[in-house]
Order: C-alpha cells, then structure tokens, then sequence
C-alpha cells in the first residue's frame, strides 16, 4: 500500500496513473450530475415551504461544499509539499485553488439567487455569507501568489504556506452557522445529527446526493487533468515528458525540419540534449 | 535561552533604530492614518448625524490601510543586501526572529495609530463611552493587522510585482478584525454588550502572534532558497 | 532524473606540505571532514547539478570554479545550510555556529554603520563584540567604521564584510566570491587570512571567477562544469 | 551556543504552539458564550440586552394569529422565541416566505407603539429565516401540529447556552421531519 503511494507520487507514474482515472471520473460525474439535476428539477417534490426555490439547493449545496473540501486539500496537499518537499503536492496545490475559487463563486451566486426568493435579500453581511466570501478571497490570493512568482517551484511552495495559514477559515464557514445566530440555515445533511435524524425527505434527498457526488467526481476529474499539465509544465526538460507525452509531436517536428532530435540517436545523447533544449535557459548563479 | 532572547532583542532594537534613521518614513503610516480619517468629516456636510455612525469603521479602515502601507517593502531590504542569509544561518529559531521584527513594526506602525485614535475619535463625533472600547479593540487587532502584513510581504518578498497583490493576501486575515473590531465600538455606541467581539479579538490576536511569525519564517526561507 | 547528471571532477591542484605541522586551533571535533557523495541541487524546477561527490579534508582551502550558471554558489549556499539538495548526503558539515557564511551580498545595511551592523550580528550570533575593532583595523577599514554603509565604496564594504571571519573565530568559512569588487591590496589581504586561517587548521570553501594565488597553502580546485 | 539541544528546542516550540491556539480557543469559544450574534432574540430585548433607540437585527417566529394587516403595507404582529415575545410593527415589502409561523430576521429600533403605547420593535427590513428540513407539502401537513409552529432552536438567546437548544424544538413546534 505504501510502496503504491510511493510509486505514484512519482511524477510519470502518476501522469500515466491520472490518463487512465480522469476519463472514468469525468464520465462518471456528468452522467451522475445529470440524473441528479434531472432528478431535483423534475422529479422530486416541491418544497412546503419554499415551493420550487428550494431547488437552488442541488447546485448550491455541492458548490458550498466542494469549495470546503478543496481548501481542505490544498492546506493537506500544501503541507505535504512543505514536509517533505513533495513535487506532486506542490502542483496539487496550484492545479487545486482556480476549481476551489470557481465553486466557491458558484455557491455564492446561486445563494443570492436562492436568498432572493426566500430571504428577501441577495445579500446579507451574517457569518456564512461573509466567511465564505473571505474564503473566495483566499483562493484568490493563492491563484494571485501562483502567478506572481516566475519560478513555478517557489510560487507553489509560497501558495502552500497561504494554504495552510488560511485552513483556520473552514471551520469558521462551516460552524458559522452553529457559533453564531445567522440568516443562513444550519446543515441539512453535513452534520453528524442530520446523518441520525436526516432533516430533508427521502425523496428530496436522493437527487442531492446524486448531484453531490458527481461534483466531486468532477471535480476529481478536472483536478487531475489540471495536475498532468501542471507537472507536465514543471518537468518539461525531463525524459518521461518527451516519451510519453511529447514524443508524438516532437518527433514529427524534428523529422520534418532540420533534422535534429530524432528517435534514432543514441539514448543517453538524447536525454542530454533533451534536457538542453527543453529546460529553462541556465541563467546566473 | 538567554541567547536566543538577546539575538531577537537584537533584531527588535536594530529596527527601532533604523526607523530612527528615518524618521520622515517612519511617521509615515500616522500621517496617513490621521489624513485619511479626518478626510471623510470633510467630505460630509458640517455636523451630520451619519459621521457618528461611520466612525468606528472610518478609524478601523484607517488603521487597516496605515498599517498596509509600505508592508510590501518590510523585508526586501534585508533580503537585497543578504542581512535574511545571516539570521537563518545563525543559531537561533528563524521564527523567533521573524516575530521580534514583526513586533517592532507593530510598536512603529501600530502604537501610533493607538496613542492618536482618542483624538481621531474625537473629531468623529464618536460618544465618549465607545473610545475605551475603540482602543481595546485597536489593541487586540492592530497586531493582527501588522503580523498578517508581515505574512503577506513574506509571500511576496521574491515577487517583483507584487505591490497590488498584497492587498488581495491580507484582506482575508484582517476583515474579521475589521468586522469584530469596528463592531464591538458600534455596540458600545448603542449600549450592547462588547465582550463577544472584544474576546473574539484577542483570540485572534492570540493565534496571529502564535502562528503568523511561523508561517511567515517559513513563506521568507521559501522565497531565499 | 538524477542518473543523467553531468559527473564533476576534482582535481588536485597544489598540496604544500610546510604547513602540516602547525597549530591546530581548532577543536578536534569540528576538523571532522566534510564529505559529500552524489549531490544533486535544483534551484526552482531547474536542476544545477547532480552527482556531484567530492570531500574536504581539514586546513584545506577548496576553490570552486566554474563558468556563469555552473552552479557556484548554488553549491555553496547548500554546503552552508541555505538550501536543501533534492538528492544526496553532505556528512560531517558544520554546525551553526561553526561556520561562516558570506554570501556575495555583504549583509551590510545601507542605513546603518559598520559597527552598527557588525554589532547587531554579533548579538544574533551570541558572540561578544571585543574583536570587532581589532579586526576592522586588520581589514583597512577602521576608519571608516561610523560611517554609514550606504556612503561605503563596493570594496570597503566588502572589506566590512569580511572582517566578520576575523571578528568571531569559526573553523569552517564559507566565501562565495569574496574578491569581488576587491583591489589588488584587498587580494593581498585575503590570500593572508586565508592562508591564516588555513595554518590555524581551519577549513574555507571559496567560489571566485579570478584565480586565487598559488601562494595559499593546500588550495585545491574544485571545477563544476565538466 | 544558545544553551539548548534541538530536542529542547523543539519542545519549546511545541509548548508555544499549543499555549498559543489553546490560549486563542478558550478566548474564541468565550466570546461564543457572549454576544457575537448576527440577530438577537425577544428574550435578549425584553431582559435589557440593547438600549431603545439602537438599530439591531431582531430574530423570531411569527407567532400564529398575531399576524394584523393595517392600511397600505402596514404590518403589525408578534415574534416569539418559544420563550418570550415581542411586538412588531413594519411598513413595507415582506419575503415571499414570510407568514405565520416563519422564522424571520428583522432589522430596526425599540421603540415605544403610538398607537397602543406598548414597547414595540420598529422594523425596517424584514428577512425570512428558513430552516433546515425540506420536505413535501403533504408530508409536512402529515407531521404538523395544529398549531404549525417551526422549531425555534435556531433562535438561541443570549442568556442561553446554545446547546441547550440546539434541536429542542418547542413543546407545540413540529417535529423534525423523519423521512
């Protein structure tokens, strides 16, 4: 089990282990976010008190969780990657926060369009709404601090620092709700008494939990294949990116002009120049 | 023990001293402070009732804004001229020295705002019984101003351009001051009670010393290496 | 990754044997050799070098060349702790306050005088500062010494600099291009605190672009591109 | 040098971190026992929590029957918190959601009612505060009392710690749904 980690924090091995996943994840969430959505718009009853408003809540509800969960897995990912100077948590990092910021905007969008009709307002400053604003917030900086660094390795380690310091904000967005009188409802599902005593009728319930796990699958899919560009990115000058990702194209440039790396030189002097050619340009010390 | 207490009394004094040396940058976030809160009364018709009611944000916003300014040039001269290289190589916790830095700029950039609030409240029209909480608050928050500043200009010590950045970074970690800060002084104004928020700020003020010189001798050794 | 290094040579350039006999200053813990084995250093996603192994016996001088972007300092700054290899052991380096470092920046700042400056760096490393005068006199810049840095020519804040190596006694130095910006009688100065240093048994890495005098006793190259 | 191992060190530094967050989970979970509330509730209002005159959020039921429409826009009910109740009166655009038994969040003054001459909360926003449970219209009529009240447990008191309520509903309240 453990040597399997191992193997896989591997940079070509995991970019060969997520080409496979990614595809299946991704099938899998639409095809699931699609029975859930149909489900929720149409075969599920409507509210007894807030009518068909209420419906928001199978988008709303696994946008808002989701961008927990990615801050989550940015500040574990991100302490990993400080630990023990981990390539693949450094890019997991990075690959993570633009997924995390778009859910979080999701799920502030679709709240004001749900609190319109039930509260009477878009907005109000209570505790979830301005937590989870802070949080969109966060990954904005992240995303912010990514691209101000031209060295992609000292971005994602400063990214994880910002990571780990701004985790302290999910309990906050999550508890608000408990710590602190709001407009917002308390967890309907999130929470270790709605798992005893489910507070939303069966079948309101299913669709959401179809469209919440295929939100994740999605995400899951989508943060791999942003991990394979980024590791991609981050080891261009290596050997496995030239056979196995690049080879393709590659091979089909140099044959065409000037002849240069082709298939057929010896292997040692093709890593070398490999490497020469596609790493940074060696710049002062 | 005693060694590591006199390298970060050294650092702390090295900054007073270098504020010293320039004193005309060193006011500079009081200025700014007192500019920019007595502007809004100039902005307002004469006597309106509303000022009252925008003071403690006015101060807050403020403060917030002073304690920013120039946060992004905290440790890029001790990083240009190689001075960061000396304090990770010597034998004593990088972090400590990061908070003892940190610490001097609250006492340069924060106390100040502190000593001129009263009066800064004052021409705001703010009702008497609300300064004392004013300046609770300050106390408890401008710490957590100026060790998340300090944070944020670590992130971005190697970063070029990252002057419009640091805004973006350090909002998240002092809008809950803002909010609980400049709240507790709305509560007073009306006669609530002020221990919820005035708690809730020591409590980050608490986590802010403990953990941001941490994180931010981690985010400057990141930027060094 | 790592196998498709480029393999460094060492070579000896000069032993000079007059000097095996004389004091050994330092304690006999510290002399342990510093010994490095298949060292490899990325800075950012770049790797600089790899498979790089070479050793340092005590009282030995190792002048580390190399053209532009061979990875000099890079090299440097790892041997004195600033940097982590990505692969690799460095063993018997060092502790902190066994070593020197001067980076090719002289930790000076503009704002502050050199006794200022070398004060505050004597309170950080715990040591006292009764040797600074003595050894700014030593480096020529005595004189200078309540002035602010930022007034200080490129070579007398480099002689600031190095006064530091004389001030607190430490067996290891670690010199990244310490004749930069220097004149020929600052050349002078350093060849003798290094071959001091070298006959009190003490033990200095140097990178330099300019070829340092084959006066210095056991002073050997260290080339890092193949 | 500095008279420590790294062992010690170490130590120390985990001393300080786990004073520091503890120090600053004691003194964040106190100020929840305080006032940190985004509304207060009639209990708050009846045993002197704010001055009259001071604008704050108010959060209730609207209690079943009290509910009196008034000439225009003009409302007037009560909001109750299981414990004690409060008056309100309200000229404007109420929530979809808002009727008798809702959970509501209003914004305004204490002040004294011209008409009645009672202690009055005078509101100028009205918010509906919806719960948690979701369930379909015919199941909710299968589980409501006659009465129809929701739960009051978001409603928490200043007085009163929070776990205290927290899914209490009130005697008369509905149950929560079990589906």
């Amino acid at each position: 089990m453990w040597t399997w980690f191992h193997r896989l924090a591997s940079p070509p091995s995991f970019y060969r282990f997520a080409d496979r996943l990614a595809p299946w994840l991704l099938g899998l969430g639409l095809l699931l976010l699609a029975v859930g959505c149909y489900g929720g718009l149409f075969i599920a009853p409507a509210d007894y008190q807030q009518g068909d408003a209420f419906r928001v809540i199978y988008v709303h509800v696994p946008a808002a969780a989701l961008s927990l969960f990615v801050y989550v897995l940015m500040a574990v990912a991100g302490a990993i990657a400080l630990v023990w100077r981990m390539k693949l948590a450094e890019c997991a990092v990075v690959a993570a926060a633009p997924i995390g910021a778009s859910f979080t905007a999701l799920a502030l969008v679709t709240g004001m369009l749900w609190g319109k009709p039930t509260w009477g307002a878009y907005w109000v400053w209570d505790a979830r709404l301005t937590s989870e604003l802070v949080l969109l917030f966060l990954y904005l900086g992240v995303i912010g601090l990514n691209q101000a660094y031209s060295d992609a390795r000292t971005a994602a380690r400063a990214c994880a620092w910002l990571a780990l310091v701004g985790v302290v904000n999910v309990p906050i967005v999550h508890y608000s709700v408990q710590w602190w009188n709001s407009l917002h409802q308390g967890s309907t599902i999130l929470s270790l008494e709605a798992v005893r005593d489910p507070k939303i009728s069966s079948s309101m319930l299913w669709p959401l939990l179809l469209t919440l796990s295929g939100s994740f699958a999605f995400f899951f899919a989508v943060w791999l294949r942003r991990l394979q560009n980024e590791v991609v990115a981050r080891e261009r000058g290596a050997n496995w990116v030239r056979d196995c990702v690049l080879q393709a194209p590659l091979a089909a440039v140099s044959n065409e002009q000037s002849g240069m790396t082709g298939p057929e030189l010896d292997p040692s002097m093709q890593s070398r120049q490999g490497r020469q050619r596609h790493g940074e340009p060696r710049g002062a010390d | 023990m005693n060694a590591m207490l006199d390298a970060a009394w050294a650092v702390f004094v090295r900054e007073l001293r270098l504020a010293l040396r320039r004193p005309a940058e060193a006011t500079q976030p009081l200025v700014f402070y007192c500019v920019l809160a007595l502007l809004f009364p100039l902005g307002l018709a004469a006597q309106d009732v509303g000022l009252r009611a925008f003071a403690p944000a006015i101060v807050w916003v403020s403060a917030l804004l002073a304690a920013l300014l120039g946060i992004e040039r905290l440790f890029r001269a001790d990083v240009d001229d190689g001075t960061l290289e000396q304090w990770l190589l010597a034998d004593v916790p990088f972090p400590m020295l990061v908070g003892a830095k940190l610490a001097a700029q609250w006492l340069l950039i924060a106390a100040p705002l502190i000593v001129a609030a009263p009066l800064i409240a004052l021409a705001l029209n703010l009702q008497p019984q609300a300064i004392g909480v004013l300046l609770l608050g300050l106390l408890f928050g401008t710490p957590v101003l100026v060790f998340s500043g300090g944070f944020a200009a670590a992130l971005t010590v190697g970063a070029p351009r990252a002057g419009l950045l640091i805004p973006i970074l350090v909002l998240p970690m002092m809008c809950p001051a803002l909010i609980f800060g400049a709240g507790a002084v709305r509560a007073a104004q009306v006669g609530l009670s002020v221990e919820g928020p005035l708690y809730f700020l020591a409590a980050m003020m608490v986590l802010s010393l403990t953990l941001l010189p941490w994180a931010a001798a981690g985010a400057l050794r990141n930027a060094l290496e | 990754m790592a196998n498709e290094g480029r393999y460094c040579k060492s070579q000896e350039r000069r032993r000079v044997p007059h000097r095996l006999h004389c004091a050994r200053n330092f304690p006999a813990l510290a002399m342990s050799p510093l010994s490095v084995s298949d060292l490899a250093v990325s800075r950012g996603d770049r790797t600089v070098f790899s498979g790089l192994s070479f050793r340092v016996e005590p009282g030995e001088i190792l002048h580390v060349q190399g053209r532009n972007g061979a990875g000099k300092t890079t090299l440097l700054e790892t041997l004195g702790g600033l940097r982590v290899q990505i692969a690799g052991t460095i063993a018997g380096g060092p502790g902190a306050s066994e070593r020197h470092w001067l980076g090719h920046r002289s930790a000076l700042n503009a704002a502050l005088t050199p006794l200022e400056n070398l004060r505050f760096w004597c309170a950080l490393n715990g040591a006292g500062d009764s040797e600074l005068l003595p050894a700014l006199d030593q480096l020529g810049v005595k004189a200078q010494r309540n002035r602010l840095c930022g007034t200080l020519s490129t070579g007398q804040r480099r002689r600031v600099a190095l006064s530091r190596l004389l001030a607190v006694k430490r067996p290891w130095w670690f010199l990244d291009e310490p004749l930069a910006g220097i004149d020929a009688a600052g050349l002078q100065l350093i060849t003798q605190l290094l071959a001091a240093h070298a006959g009190e048994g003490g033990t200095a890495v140097v990178t330099s672009h300019q070829a340092l005098p084959d006066s210095l006793p056991r002073l050997r190259a260290l080339a890092l591109d193949a | 040098m500095s008279g420590l191992s790294k062992r010690q060190k170490r130590m120390a530094a985990v001393l300080v971190l786990v004073l520091g967050v503890g120090g600053a989970a004691f003194l964040g979970f106190t100020a929840f026992s305080k006032n940190m509330m985004y509304f207060y509730t009639p209990s708050d209002l009846l045993a002197g929590a704010a001055k009259e005159g001071a604008t704050l959020q108010l959060g209730g039921l609207v209690e079943k029957g009290s509910l009196r429409r008034e000439d225009g826009l003009k409302i007037v009910f009560v909001m109750a918190d299981c414990e004690k109740q409060m008056p309100v009166r309200y000229e404007g655009i109420l929530p979809d959601l808002f009727r008798e038994g809702q959970g509501v969040v209003a914004t305004g003054k204490l002040g004294i009612d011209p008409v009645t001459g009672e202690r009055t909360f005078v509101a100028s926003q009205i918010l509906a505060k919806h719960d948690e449970n979701y369930m379909p219209p015919q199941v909710a009529a299968s589980l409501k009392t006659a009465d129809g009240k929701h739960s009051c447990a978001p409603f928490k008191s200043l007085g009163r710690p929070a776990e205290n309520l927290a899914g209490k509903p009130m005697t008369a309240a509905a149950e929560a749904p079990r589906s």
